[in-house]
Order: C-alpha cells, then structure tokens, then sequence
C-alpha cells in the first residue's frame, strides 16, 4: 500500500523477497503469494533484486526490514551470506519463512517450503537420457557459475548421469551469462565440435531458447533433444513448438501460496510446519496436455 | 562482410579516396594526450586503419582452421558465427556513431528488449507482422530520441541519460510482460526468424546491408562528416554552423532505431522476447567498437573496424570452445587474446608511423 | 554618418566573478577595417565571441543594420554575413583541412548521389587548396588531419576559411600571429582586397605595423571599455600604446 | 562520512583554499567541447562543486523520511545504508583516480572476487586470517599494476585492458574455486564481519577511513596533483616532467589494491567469495564517480562527489522499496530520479555560472 | 670557437609521408641568443621538440656540451638544464596558472606533512603571481583554470614557467605571438636578462624586429634544412627574409 511503512492498520503484513526479480518461476511464486494474500486478506509487498546475487539482496532485506512487516518470505540467494541479515530481521520480531532456497543456519525459517534443484537436475538427466534412447554425448548449457540454485541443477544432473546412466557421455558445461546470443553460439560451437551430439541439457529459459535458435538454424531441431527447466508459458510454447522435447517443472505458485499460508499461520501464532518439500515433474508432449499437467504449469501474469 | 571494406580496405590506401577524418581508427596511442590537443604523431593515410586489426581477425581465423581443420573452417560453422553475430552488429554500428559523437550508449540492451515486447504486443494485437515490426522500429528511434534529446539539451553526460533510459526501458519492458517473457507470433519466427537467401538467414543479409550502408554513410556523406567533427571538437562545429544539438539527437535516434530494429530480428530469431537476456549487450557492443579502433574519446573510427571488433570475441569464443577449452579457461584466454590483438594492432600502427 | 553595420553599446559580460566586458561599446561601418587592440586580457576576445554569436552577452544591445539583434547562436552571425576567425581557431583536429574548410557548408555530388548527402571531397579538396596557396600556406598533404598541420598551417586554413564564406563582416582574431612574414604580408594584403569588395574587416592585433598599415580606424579597448577611438590616418603608434596602457586617457567621443 | 567534504564543503568556498584544479567536478557541460581544448565558460569557484549534487542528496532523504517516516529515517535503516555502501565505496574511490586520469576500469569486480578467492585459499591453507587479508590486498595490487603496465607502456586503450583483465580475472577465480563460492573462514566472518564500534561496523569505519585519506591525497597532494595533470593533458604532464607512465601505473594499482581489500571484506561480510556476484559492480561504481561529478574525459573530478554519487542509487533504491514501490517500477522510477537528479545539479552549476 | 653548448647534426624527421626535417644542422653557443626562423611549416618547432626530448629523430646526432646524447624523454632535457615554451603551449587546461608552473617540480609543505606529498599552494600562487608580474600579465584569479585565461594570458603563464626553471637553455617557439605589445616588450628585456645570468636562449619568431633586436645570430630553416647562418650584426631583414623564402641561396658554412 502507499503508505507502506504506516503499519496503522491492523492488517497482516507480508513481505516476499525474490531471488531474482523478473523471472518466470519467481513471478509465479509471486502471483501464486499475491492470490493467496487475496484470498486472506492480508497485505503482500514483492521486491527482488535484478541478479541472483547476495550481495544485491541484502540491502533489499535491509529495507524490507526497516519497513517492519510482520513477516517475510524470502529466497535466500546464498546459504550462508543471507544468514546476517536474515538474522537482523529475527531479531526484529518479524517472522521469517523460507521459500525455494534455504540458508545453513537452521534456526532461520520457521518453515522452509524448499525446491529440491539436485532433484530436479537428476530429473533433468533421467529426461534426457529417455528422449536420446540412453546413449550418446550430453551437453549442459547453464547461466553463470556460482549461482547456487542453478549449480545444484547440474550437480544433480551429473550426479545421476554417473550413477546410472553409463550410455551417455558428459562432455560438460558452458555458461550463456544468461544472454541468448551467447547461448546460441555455445550451441553452434558444440554442433561443429561433435557433430554426433545427442542431447542437452539447458538450465533455464534464456540458455533453452538461445540453443533451440541454433538448432533450428542448423536443422537439427528434434535430432538433438533438449530438456529445458522451468515450464513458464515461453517454455511450454518452445516444448510445443518441439524446440525442447522434456520440461523440468517445479511448483512456483504452489510454493508462494502455502509461504503466504505458513506466514499468516506464524503471525497468528498457530502452528506451522517445519518443512514442505516439493516435487519436480517431468513434463513432455505426450503428458502436456493431461489436466495434473496443466496444473504444474507456470501462470503468465496476474 | 560489410561494405565499410569498400572505402576501407587497400584500395583506399594513400587516403586519396576521401577527405574524411583522415586519422579515423588511429585510436589513442595516448587518448588523453590526444584529446589534450597535443598534437600526436600521426599521419594522413586514412586507408590502412583497419587493416592491422583486420590482420589479426585472419590470423585468428587461420590459427583456429590449422587448429580444428575438420570442425572450425566448415561453412556450417562460419556460416553460424556470422548468423550469431548479426544482432550484435547492428547495435554495435549504432554505438559506432554515437562513440565517434564522443558519446556512450548503454540503454541499447533494454532498447531491445523494449522493442521487442512491443512488437510481440502489437503483432498480437493487431495480428499483422508489418505493424508489429513498425513498432518496434518506432520505439527504439522514440527511446533513442529521449537519449538525444536529454544529451543534446539537457546537457546531462550520456553515460548518465542512457543509464537512466536503460534501467527505465527494462523495467518498463517487465512491467509491459509482467516479467514474463512473450512469445514470438510463429509465422515471424518461422518465417522471417528462419528464412534464407541463397543459403544465408535473411537476418544477416539484413544486418550486413544495413551496416554497409550505415559504413557508407558514415564515410561518405554530410551526416557523417558532422558526426566525426563533433566528436572532433563539439564547440569547433557549432561555430561552423553545423547544428550540434539536432545532430546529436539524430546519431541517439539512429542507435535507439538499429536496437529497435535488433530487437524486432531478435525477436523474429529466438520467437521471444528474452527481457532477462540482454543485460551485456551495451557492453559487448563497446568493446566491438573499441576493438575496432574507435576511440572513446571521439572524432576517430570506422564501421569496418566495428565489424571486425564484433567478429573477434565471437571467433575467439567460438574457436575455443570447439578445440575443448574448458569454460574457465575460456574466459581467461579470450580475455587475454583480447588484450594481445588490440595491443599488436597499436604496436604495428606504431611501428608504422615511425 | 550612415548607419553602421554593426553597433554594441554597453556590452557586459562576466564568467563567475571575472568581469571580461563592463560595457564595452563597438561600432563597425560597411566597408571599413576596424583595428581593435587592447591589452592581454582586455576582452577583446570576448567581444569578438560575443559579436560571432558565440557567447551571449549578460547585458548591452547589438544592432545589425540599425536593427537591434540578439544572435543566438553562431548560426545566426553566420547567416547575416558575418564569420570569425577565432583566436584558438576553432578547427576539428581530427578532421582534414577540406573538411575543415567546408565544415557546416560541404559540397555535395552533383545529382542522386547530393540528394544522399554524399560529399564531393574532390572539389572541396581543390577549393581548399587554392585559398590556402592563396596566401601562400603550403599543405604538405590534404589528406592529412589538422593536427598533423603547423601552427602558422593551421591559422592559414582559419583565415581562408573565415576569408572564403564572409559576405559582410569577418572579425579576424590575431590571424597572423603563427604567420611567417610572407603569409602575414598575404593576409594583410587580403584585407584590403576584401574590404574592396565591400566585406567589413575588424582586425584583433598586437602587432602595431600591421594595425597601422591595413585599418582605417582603430579602436582601443582596456579592462572591458572602449577607452579610444582614432582614425588612424591621424594616430601615431604611441597614441595607440598609450591608450592600451592606460597612459593615455581619451575622452570617449565618436562611435 | 568522507573527509572530502573537508575541503569541497563551504568552507573551501572561493577557492582560496588550494590550488588543485580549480574546475574539478564541473563536468562537461559540452563534455566533448571541452576536451578539444575549446574555452568553456567555468569560474574558479572550487569550493562549489559538490554543493548541488549534495542538495539533490538531502533532498532525498528529506523527502523519503516524510513519507516514510516510521521507517526510512530510522539509525536502523540509515546505518543499514551506510553499511551497504561501504564496499563500493572502496571500489568508486579508487575508480575516481582512474577516471581523473582519462582512463577507465572495468576490472574491478573481478579483481575483487579473485583476491577473496586468494584470501579464503590463504587463510584456509595458513589459517591466518592476517595472512589471507595480505593476500587479498596483494593480489589486488597485482591486477591493478598488470592493468597499469598494460595501459601506460602497452599503450592499449583502458577499456579493452581491463575488459580483458575483468576476464582473466573472473576465469581465474572460477578456476581456482571450480566454479564453487568459497565461504569464509567463521571467525572472519563473524569477527570483522560483524564487529561495531561506537554502533557501526567496523567495515564502514575502515572504509570511510581510507576514502577519507584518499579524498584528502587528491586534493592535497602532489599524488593528486599529477592525478589531475594527466588527464587534463598527458601531453603537457609528460613535458612538464611529470612521470606520465609511472604514475598511472600507480593509480590502476591503488584500483587494484582498493579492489583487493575490498574483496577481502566483501568475504568478511558477506561470508562467501560471490564468484557469479559482483558482475555489475563496475558499471555501479563508474555511475556513482559520474554523478559525482567527475567527467570520463579526464582532468576534473572529486573524491567527495564520488560519496554523493554512491549514495544517491542506493538512497533511492532502499526509500522505494520501503515505499514499497514494486521492482519493475522502482528500476523505472531510479532511472529517471537519477537523470532528474544530474540535470538539476548542471543546471543549478550553468545557471551559477551565468 | 668553445664547444657549442647544443649541437645538432643531419636531424631528420618525418611524419608518415611528410618529411618534417630533412638533415637540419643547429648549433647554440653558451650565454646567446640565436633566433631560429623560417617559413611556416619549414620544421621550426619539430626541430625544438627533438632537442627538448619530446619527439625522437629518426637520424642525426646531437651533442650537448660535446657529449653525444640521446634524450629519451622531456624529463632528460630538462634535467640537463634545458626548458621549452611548447608553440601549443602544454598547460593543463584544468588545472590553476600556479599548478601549471609547478607542475612537475611541486612544492611540498615543510615538515611532515611535506613528507606526505602535501602542496604549499600558498607558496606557489606567489612565486606564480610574481613571476608572471615581472612579464606585465595580469592574472584575474590564482584559482581560475588556464581554460579560463585569455591567449595572451596563457602564454604569459607558459614563458614565465620556462624563464624560471632553465639554467642552461630555454627553447622560445613563437613565446610572444598572443602577447601584447608591452608584454612583449618585457620578454624581449628578460630574454637579454636571462642571456647575461649565462642561460642561452633559442627564439623561434616570425616578428623580424624581434629578431633583430634581441639576437646574437640568426639561423634559418627552410624545408627542413639549414639554409643560411647570420651573425645579426651583420645581417639586414632583407638578408633574413631572402633565406627565408628562397630568394637568396646561402652556402652553408660556419656552424
Ligand atoms: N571562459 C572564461 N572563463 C573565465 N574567465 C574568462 C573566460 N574567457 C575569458 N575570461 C577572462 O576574461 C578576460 C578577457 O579575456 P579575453 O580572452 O577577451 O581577452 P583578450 O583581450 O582577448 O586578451 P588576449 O590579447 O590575451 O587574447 C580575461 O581576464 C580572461 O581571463
Ligand atoms: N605530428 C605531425 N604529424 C604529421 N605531420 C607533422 C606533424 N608535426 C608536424 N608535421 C609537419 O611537419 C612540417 C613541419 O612542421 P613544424 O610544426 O615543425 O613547422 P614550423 O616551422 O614550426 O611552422 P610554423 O611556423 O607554422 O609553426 C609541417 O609541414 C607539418 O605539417
Ligand atoms: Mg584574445
Ligand atoms: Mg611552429
């Protein structure tokens, strides 16, 4: 509200504090939060910063808790650098619960509503050795090194490729820094290399779409198969369009709304639960259009 | 590649073609001695200034195909280098111009992305390719203009309007999506995102017209004559007459135009409209134009240096990579190669001049 | 007397505290070379600037033709006929002296090719190259920049230049100061040929031989006021210094 | 907060205070008229400069804590701010020695990942957190000399040096960490991490002190002196004696050093080595040292504007999310307030002038 | 004849095509004036810039009190006692008339802040404010930069910086050409000053008066060669003009 900082009012107060603001998981997770929020009358205030990056969000948590909302859902950036502020915000009697990403101390959260990235990453390589029939040369084309959630996505990746499925050989990782052009020309460079590449595995939207353009240029769309990760309404275009042929799908708006739920709960002083894992689903074709699908899908706008 | 080479390569040699700028390209052996108005020791033959560092981009080239003979020199790979790089190369010929100004752009990257929600939104909207494309030129010259305009009259330093404008121009890219990404209308990304003429994508033989002629403009005609004076000395070519401040405003429009235009082919390539993906683009395109051997301090350079400045990273990058260069490496070699070929190129103009 | 070309009365100007002009009157005939001197720093300069369009002065009116004027910009002094030869040249060091030359007024190709803007270096070459020999400033090469020229090069190109394009008026600041003695003789030369052809000349000198050979009248600036005015027929060259230097204070009378 | 103001303030008003450049921070009204050495119309008032920009500042403050009265004027929020600024604070000072020098540095961030990277390794492998600390600042320096060498002897221009040391660097972090962040060793991270003095931590005492000692140098001494000569004109420095070469590879060294230790308390206070953060920390630090004041031709600049300059974004950008103003708007809205803000200081300083 | 204090053999010189000097001879005896005059372009002041150590020559010897040297740097000429008024000037527009005239050679506080690099402004505004007194220029402010002063002004701050630093030579190109008439005057009298403390002084000037009146001998370029040695005495402005321009061929004998 505009007089944001008043807390007159005796309406809850929540704060969600992305990992990154602008992309499609973490504005679904917004609209899934600001839906609920709706639904129990409470006020909802979304900021984020413009890189995964600690050192971005701290001062935004900062101010968050200078605005002192009665609770905070927050995806920490970093295990370890978001425990001082978050502890500051402790301190500061707000209630805190954490949403997608975790922080190593475990007394910070009194929910941790968490996506399981190693999961999905090895959901990733189960995907991907199905579409290319268990065997031949596999690529990861990621955004920047050091992102936690996306290293834990090709952790679990490789992680599952060793473990079981001996058919395909890993010839590793190359990072996009999240720009297309970059994305398509690692792709170029890879298709020129191994010209018997078999699949790929792109760790989120903007690696996918560059990679599927340099396919298609190449017309090797649908020989070379792709799983890409996250299923906003670009990535259910680009699976339909057969530019990836497998989607890693976790639960965003899902994963927002019980945040908001667990917030109020904490507020109100009635219980609330330690831990809520999430799923990863495998989204393809053939299941896309299946109604328990459809539900997983990531919403544009709200 | 380009028709700068026209005016710019060995037959231009002696500098009898033209009277333009003659020293453009002979960047700064000491920029800031240079633009102290000390006189630097430099002569007049306006023709060799890309070609050292145009050198450099074969020797590349030819390293690259000793080094990879089976995978590197394909027409398949070549032909995608060059399919990769035309994007690039339209904002980087716009930055060329305002650079020359003495100027900065660094809102192309948000420009872009703007350009292309707006043409994703009115292509939706009013179902017709042609309009949407009309828009997305639209918004990129109106973006360009404000550039222009807060620079020209509002006398603020460039390096701050276009900031401001890029922060503004994303966030209002996010707002327009919500921040989530459009998607391309399938018959642009089909069509025009895929189509080709006589083997090579029309989005690079669109590129590559429109730098010649912008490389032929620029050398060549009235408006780059006044592009390079004013770089050369604002307050020289006021007192000439020349009309500083609407020129100004032009050179913005054009850059804000090409990253509307960018994103339009963009958006056409990659079918969305990437509002996360473009955050290095002003930088890249920088670095194209100084490599190219456009000083920043003004009133020096050329579209053919421009384009050979887009062609190195991107030959480095992909050279590399296919001769298995772990990804960290890469950064540090193309980094340091990078570093190595500006610095051979100053050296044998030196070397030159003597 | 007939109406002057150009009349400033009461020109002030200040940059933060200095006082460059405190009033600082200026007339110039149709047809008459005006020799304006004054001491380092008198503003004479400025004055210069001012009447060019140039800078804009805080106070004081100026009158072009009898008409009063508020030149906005060099443009404006440009289109009424009248150019400058500044005293830090104003040239594009980057650019070639044909560019330089025709900066603001290139020529175009004849045909399609003008229609696109696109220039006739050729001819503006020749051009250049002529008016330049015509005051026996030799280029070394056309196609080198302006700041691979010479100083006294350098001030050939200003001169001709300002020499080539001024249908009324030119203002001259200290154009033969980096001149050999040829050129100077030239230049001097030059301003008589151009005043005969019915184009005003103010002159800004130090040198006081060439301030007695070429004006008809002088005028004496000193702190940022006209303090004399001589015919100089009827002036000797202390009269000049003294008024520069204040040793001498004349009643300021006739425009 | 800086001893900057120690002599920029009103006290140092009619510049009877010192001699230094008297028009230092009174940016390029015609940034490009000015370089080539046309005369433009600057008074010698050197006191003055920072004045406007400093009101814009206050303005800010004044109007966020009356609309968020509960919540932005708090000492919680204020020190929180402060604390936030305090390590690009590091990095801006040291990129307004550069920038004074006509130069540039786009290395910064990744000089200041790798040198965390070494102090982590060191106080790992050593377990002396002195150690480590000495490492960081050591290998800070030796980037910024690496970048020095290259700009003053290589003669290559400082874009492209550090663009490709920002490279190597950043590769070379990622190498030595396999693309993993460090963390810190716990007694440094919660010893200076979380160390106060007198309420405010420690790192903001260590910061202000150093970019107060580093204002007063540029203003004062024959450092700052040469600083200041050779980007007014390199040429004229070189002939007047003044060690051209040498001095600037000093000052990309105090870059360096101050982007070592600023590594070395990013480590201590955030607990991590942040190898994928820190990519838009030189274009953050380049935009404060520009509203500043400073102009990127070189020659004029201060330290203190350099403060106002880092403080005015993240001002901005902690009062709108306390508004709660939603990020796409707040990226919108901090683009515009910051060309309102560098108009109104050139057009308050123009109309001084008058 | 006692060993000449600078000696320059064959120096050659060229800029891409433009070959600036073409085997110029100069010589400069201890304690006087030579003028050193030529048309413009004829390599006057890239011959200054090679013996002050700012360009390097691309042949030639040139030996300092007989000693062949090879001035590497600016930095080694003025360290052997030799200082130059630049024809561009080389002032830091940015910086104040005294940061200028220090520059280089800056003049720190006593005691421990002096050990810390810390300037004495105070001081050097005086020594900068006299020294350009002496010349009759007038600064309007200590804390204006250069960019703010007028022509004259600039140069006033440039030739009194020379003036005071040189105690061998002092290289002149062209120190009085934006000077004023009494200005000029002045440093005419202080470069006979400065020749009687024993300090040679070179004056490069297009003003054949000031040639005359203030030189011991005269050596002309023309081309980028030595074309004619006078001893003043015996020379007339024709002689110096007829070299000058051609018309009048010397053999070239003494040095
Ligand atoms: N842009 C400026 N900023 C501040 N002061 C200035 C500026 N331009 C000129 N001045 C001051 O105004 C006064 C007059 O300057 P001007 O250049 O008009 O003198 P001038 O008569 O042309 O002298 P000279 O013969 O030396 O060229 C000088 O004291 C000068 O310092
Ligand atoms: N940096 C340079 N690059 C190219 N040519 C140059 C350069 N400097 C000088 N020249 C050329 O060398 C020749 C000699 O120049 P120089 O400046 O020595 O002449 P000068 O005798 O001082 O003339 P003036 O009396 O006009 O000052 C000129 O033709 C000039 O164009
Ligand atoms: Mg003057
Ligand atoms: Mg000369």
């Amino acid at each position: 509200g505009g007089e944001g900082s008043g807390g007159g009012g005796d309406r809850i107060r929540v704060a969600l504090v992305q990992g990154l603001a602008g992309e499609e998981f973490y504005e679904t997770m917004a609209c899934g939060a600001r839906a609920k929020a709706k639904e129990l009358g409470v006020d909802l205030d979304v900021q984020g910063p413009q890189k995964f990056d600690p050192t971005l969000q701290t001062p935004i948590v900062n101010s968050v808790v200078a605005g002192a909302p009665d609770a905070m859902l927050i995806a920490p950036t970093d295990v370890k650098a978001m425990i001082a502020p978050l502890t500051q915000a402790k301190q500061q009697n707000i209630k805190i619960i954490l949403v997608d990403t975790v922080v190593e101390d475990p007394t910070i959260g009194l929910s941790r509503i968490s996506t399981d990235n190693l999961k999905g990453g090895a959901a990733a390589a189960e995907a991907l050795s199905e579409q290319v029939g268990g065997k031949g040369k596999v690529l990861v084309i990621s955004t920047d090194p050091g992102v936690s959630t996306v290293d834990a996505r090709i952790k679990g990746f490789e992680d599952e490729i060793k473990a079981s499925h001996p058919g395909l050989t890993y010839v590793g990782v190359q990072y996009s820094h999240n720009d297309v052009g970059e994305a398509s020309r690692i792709m170029n460079a890879a298709l020129a290399k191994d010209a018997d590449l078999a699949g790929v595995f792109a760790t989120n939207l903007n690696s996918a779409t560059g990679a599927g353009t340099a396919l298609q240029q190449a017309g090797k769309l649908g020989k070379v198969k792709m799983v890409g990760f996250d299923a906003g309404p670009a990535q259910v275009k680009q699976l339909k369009d057969g530019v990836v042929q497998a989607l890693i799908a976790q639960l965003p708006a899902d994963i927002g709304a019980k945040g908001v739920e667990q917030a109020v709960a904490a507020v109100k002083g009635q219980e609330v639960t330690p831990s809520i894992p999430t799923d990863a689903t495998i989204v393809t074709a053939a299941n896309v259009d299946r109604p328990e699908v459809q539900k997983v899908l990531y919403k544009a706008g709200c | 590649m380009t028709g700068g080479a026209a005016h710019d390569g060995p037959t231009g040699t002696g500098g009898a073609a033209h009277d333009g700028p003659a020293g453009t390209g002979r960047v700064a052996r000491d920029a800031a001695a240079e633009r102290a108005g000390a006189k630097p020791a430099r002569t007049g033959r306006g023709g060799l200034q890309v070609v050292w560092i145009g050198l450099v981009l074969v020797a590349l080239l030819a390293a690259f195909s000793v080094l990879a003979p089976r995978a590197f020199p394909t027409s398949f790979n070549l032909l995608n280098l060059v399919s990769d790089a035309a994007i690039l190369l339209l904002l980087a010929t716009g930055m060329t111009f305002v650079i020359i100004t003495a100027g900065i752009d660094l809102s192309v990257g948000g420009v872009l992305v703007f350009s292309a929600v707006v043409a994703a939104k009115v292509t939706e909207a009013t179902g017709s390719a042609a309009l949407g494309a009309a828009g997305a030129l639209v918004t990129g010259l109106a973006w360009g203009g404000l550039n222009g305009v807060l620079v020209a009259l509002g006398r603020i330093p460039a390096l701050i309007v276009t900031l401001g404008t890029l922060g503004m121009s994303l966030g209002g890219a996010l707002l327009l999506t919500g921040g989530v990404d459009l998607r391309a209308p399938a018959d642009l990304n089909l069509g025009l995102g895929l189509a080709r003429w006589l083997g090579v994508p029309l989005i690079v033989w669109i590129c590559a017209a429109i730098t010649a002629a912008l490389a032929l403009a620029l050398a060549f005609t009235r408006f780059g004559r006044h592009t390079y004076a004013i770089g050369s000395n604002a307050e020289a070519a006021r007192r000439a007459g020349v009309a500083v401040r609407g020129h100004l405003i032009k050179v913005y429009g054009l850059a804000g135009l090409l990253a509307g235009l960018a994103g339009h082919l963009s958006l056409a390539k990659y079918g969305i409209t990437g509002v996360s993906a473009h955050s290095t683009d002003n930088l890249q395109a920088i670095a194209a134009v100084v490599i190219g051997g456009t000083s920043l301090f003004g009133g020096v350079g050329t579209v053919a240096g421009t384009v050979i400045g887009v062609f190195i990273p991107v030959v480095l990058q992909n050279g590399f990579q296919i001769l298995g260069v772990r990804p960290f490496w890469q950064q540090v070699v193309v980094g340091a190669v990078l570093v190595a070929a500006v610095y051979l190129d100053q050296w044998r103009r030196r070397a030159r001049d003597q | 007397m007939a109406v002057p070309l150009i009349a400033a009365r009461g020109i002030v100007k200040s940059y933060g505290q200095v006082e460059a002009l405190r009033g600082a009157d200026f007339s110039l005939g149709a047809g008459e070379v005006v020799a304006l001197i004054g001491d380092n720093g008198a503003g004479k300069s400025t004055l210069a600037k001012i009447l060019s369009g140039v800078e804009r002065p805080d106070g004081g009116t100026i009158e072009v033709d009898g008409e009063p004027v508020a030149f906005g910009s060099a443009e404006e002094a440009r289109s009424a006929g009248i150019e400058t030869v500044y005293q830090d040249l104003a040239l594009c060091a980057d650019l070639t002296p044909a560019a330089n030359f025709f900066l603001g007024r290139e020529r175009l190709r004849p045909g399609l090719l003008g229609l696109l803007g696109v220039l006739d270096n050729a001819a503006m070459r020749r051009a250049t190259q002529d008016a330049c020999e015509r005051l026996g400033v030799r280029l070394p090469s056309q196609s080198a920049p302006v700041s691979a020229l010479s100083g006294g090069q350098r001030q050939g190109v200003a001169v001709a230049r300002a020499v080539t394009w001024a249908r009324r008026a030119v203002f001259m600041d200290e154009p033969t100061a980096a001149l050999g003695v040829v050129q100077t003789r030239r230049v001097l030369d030059l301003i008589r040929t151009v005043r005969d052809s019915g184009v005003s000349v103010v002159l800004i000198s130090h040198n006081m031989q060439d301030v007695m050979a070429v004006s008809d009248r002088v005028e004496v600036l000193r702190l940022g006021r006209r303090v004399a005015c001589f015919a100089t027929a009827q002036a000797s060259m202390e009269d000049l210094v003294g008024a520069m230097t204040g040793a001498l204070e004349q009643q300021e009378g006739r425009p």
